[in-house]
């Protein structure tokens, strides 16, 4: 269906529900939706299972919507850094449950959500805790654990430029998660700087076809 | 709009076209289905995929306009819309078969009264099997349009009970647009949806598949 | 390692070996390679697999190849054309293999190869001929079979213009089969319209990525 | 070049650098593999991806360079070479995984004799996990190199007959680069491939591996 151009970013998120998983674009802090996120804290929604590379940074963004208790459940691959006190002290607390994933298969897995794939036979983290439990199969000499897709009921992605369609492109290294988030969730919402007009992408570069975007907002 | 006489390839084409609402994302197959761009309104805003790699896909080339490297599914040279977009292979499936299209529309041998659909192989001894994406079209969009005449040139059905061609997808089509009569295939059964040019008892008369009256 | 810029196409497809799987770029004559095709060809490796979508057309290019009685065994989506008359020959008389593969699970497959994905349950083809005799499972209701990667020694690629580092972009839907295909194969050879200098290809809309490629030919 | 002091940092990095082939795909690891760019020779067309989306990542940025969209995997501020290239992140750890970085070097807590790796988590009751992209990279790439002390500060070795540590990858490291020594892990055991300020006599007497002369 259609992109809305939404005016605000709290008009973009205002149909997040209480309970739903959102897929959380950006890889520190390039390509991660600020506006949407503080958008999000303003709307309230909790309960969320929330699924991005990192568990926030310092005390803005999704530190913030962890600080205020919204977040049940953290799914990502390096949780813990230099700032991430607001994740830690919960964490430690028991206030917020973990699920650890290699930042590839957080990828590829969303990556399969997007593209209909039911499971994957998957090489990382064979024999190492984070395949414990998992299902294994030995194919052609190799072992591989089986992953299951991630799908998001929102994604909320930072990006550069987006076109009246809602064709979207990248900038740099800010590229990526953006891009399989989009098509992992039922609804996307991207962030860009700009939106310029439909033709004005150049249509052999754009990377988030206007069919995984649903809202648009200027931030 | 129930009327009687059986509709063109056109008036067919024109009803599918109706029935796709503004916006929406969709993959015409190969034949028949593609004259449904022709029916499209004005500022509908439908985006047409093409699975060779492409969104918002133009009309047919005209003759000054051929590009080689710009075809669609069918390998006829076609036009871009501004706000295209090109993606390879395994991207473009990854769209159909992760169920990103509104719409996809299908020509077919036979359709079974639970939505198996048969397009692709006649199954006969000798022919060439060859299936390109119709499999993938088959089990990737939201709603799966089929488009074809009800009844074979020997005036056998092709909404049957079970399907006798070799199956494409299992339990995949959710509306069948035929040129005397239009059916939902729904989990309470075949409903008829309109008819053109044939009673409803003759309707019933002539097919297997129990219908119900919509 | 380095990309070599090759000064003809037979030198690029020197060492194809006899029994080798040459992946096929194109879709039509889209994206098809029709230069490294005839130079293997005159090159006269034999006992092929070919995977490609379409089985040749008309007289040329592929269908030269299998005249020639070069190919063992295609796996493709669709042979059956109305030029295909090389094939149909062939196949009828017994004398090339067909494997049919669902376009979709074509180019996933190859992806699976390139990205190290040992197989994946995929919903193309479930309850049809094309998946007798294959694991199927049951995941959250839906009911997928197991696919696995298909690899290839060689695989022969038709692209638009190329930098001296090897990075490549395609033109419009002549990329199709390409970039997949670049990622599946021991050794991608990329026949391109145009050799660029380094650096003038814009890094953001670069389409195969130079580790994917290991020898140019203008053609 | 076996001598009678052990390395510095940078002296294991450079000799990791002179161990790349010209041309060759390579990623760095956080922390001390980073060092190894420093001292690729000149013009060796080795080319680095970060996993966070790039090809051909240049030097640090200096301070008038920082743009906060190019980033490597350490987040720290990087630049852009001529023939970079940027894809999302499912593309480029498929590019780890489906083996086509020529070279990775990497950081570690400990490597058993069999090529085992942990170098992602200490196992330390109240510690905090984080994995990033360490598991891919491990398995991922042609050569796996490990840069790391030979002795933890308490004097036990790091090169173990098993890792107590939690594991990274199995059997998936191929050469270890030590203060003290280097050693390819191959299916013929360990072999010592140069020693630093250390015997080898000293240096099986403190190991618990069996160790092959090289």
């Amino acid at each position: 269906m259609r992109v809305r151009i939404c005016a605000t970013a709290a008009e973009a998120v205002a149909d997040v529900a209480d309970g739903a998983t959102v897929l959380i674009g950006g890889f520190g802090m390039a390509g991660m939706p600020v506006q949407l996120i503080d958008a999000l804290i303003e709307q309230g929604a909790g309960d969320l299972t929330v699924v991005s590379n990192n568990a926030g940074n310092g005390d803005a963004g999704l530190a913030a919507l962890l600080a205020k208790g919204r977040v049940r459940k953290v799914i990502c691959s390096f949780p813990r850094q230099q700032d991430s006190w607001v994740f830690d002290g919960l964490y430690r607390a028991g206030k917020v449950e973990l699920e650890l994933v290699p930042q590839g298969n957080l990828a590829e897995r969303m990556r399969a959500a997007g593209a209909g794939i039911g499971a994957f036979f998957c090489p990382t983290g064979v024999g190492t805790p984070l395949a414990e439990g998992k299902e294994t199969r030995e194919i052609d000499g190799r072992t591989y654990v089986l992953e299951y897709p991630i799908r998001g009921d929102v994604a909320l992605v930072g990006a550069h430029r987006a076109d009246r369609m809602g064709n979207v492109v990248y900038r740099k290294t800010a590229r990526n998660f953006g891009p399989v988030m989009a098509t992992a969730a039922t609804t996307t919402i991207v962030q860009v700087a700009e939106v310029v007009e439909t033709g004005e992408l150049d249509p052999e570069a754009i990377v988030t076809p206007s069919i995984y975007v649903d809202r648009i907002v200027t931030g | 709009m129930s009327r009687d006489q059986a509709l063109s390839k056109d008036e067919m084409a024109a009803l599918v076209a109706k029935d796709i609402a503004p916006g929406s994302f969709v993959n015409l197959g190969i034949g028949q289905p593609t004259l449904v761009a022709d029916f499209l309104p004005e500022g509908s805003g439908v985006v047409l995929h093409t699975e060779n790699g492409m969104l918002n896909m133009g009309p047919a080339a005209t003759e000054g306009e051929v590009d080689p490297d710009l075809i669609n599914a069918g390998k006829i040279p076609v036009t871009e819309l501004p706000g295209a977009s090109y993606f390879h292979h395994a991207d473009s499936f990854a769209m159909m078969r992760g169920g990103h299209l509104d719409v996809c529309v299908l020509g077919a041998f036979q359709v079974s009264a639970t939505g198996d659909l048969a397009n692709w192989h006649t199954g006969a001894p000798g022919a060439i099997p060859a299936v390109g994406g119709a499999m993938d079209l088959a089990i990737g969009a939201k709603s799966v349009f089929v488009m074809m005449g009800l009844f074979a040139k020997d005036g056998t059905p092709k909404l049957v009970l079970d399907c006798t061609y070799p199956l494409t997808g299992v339990g995949c089509v959710d509306r069948v647009y035929t040129d005397v009569a239009t059916f939902d295939i729904t989990s309470d059964g075949v409903v008829v949806t309109d008819t053109f040019g044939i009673s409803y008892d003759e309707l019933t008369d002539r097919l297997e598949v129990p219908l119900v009256r919509g």
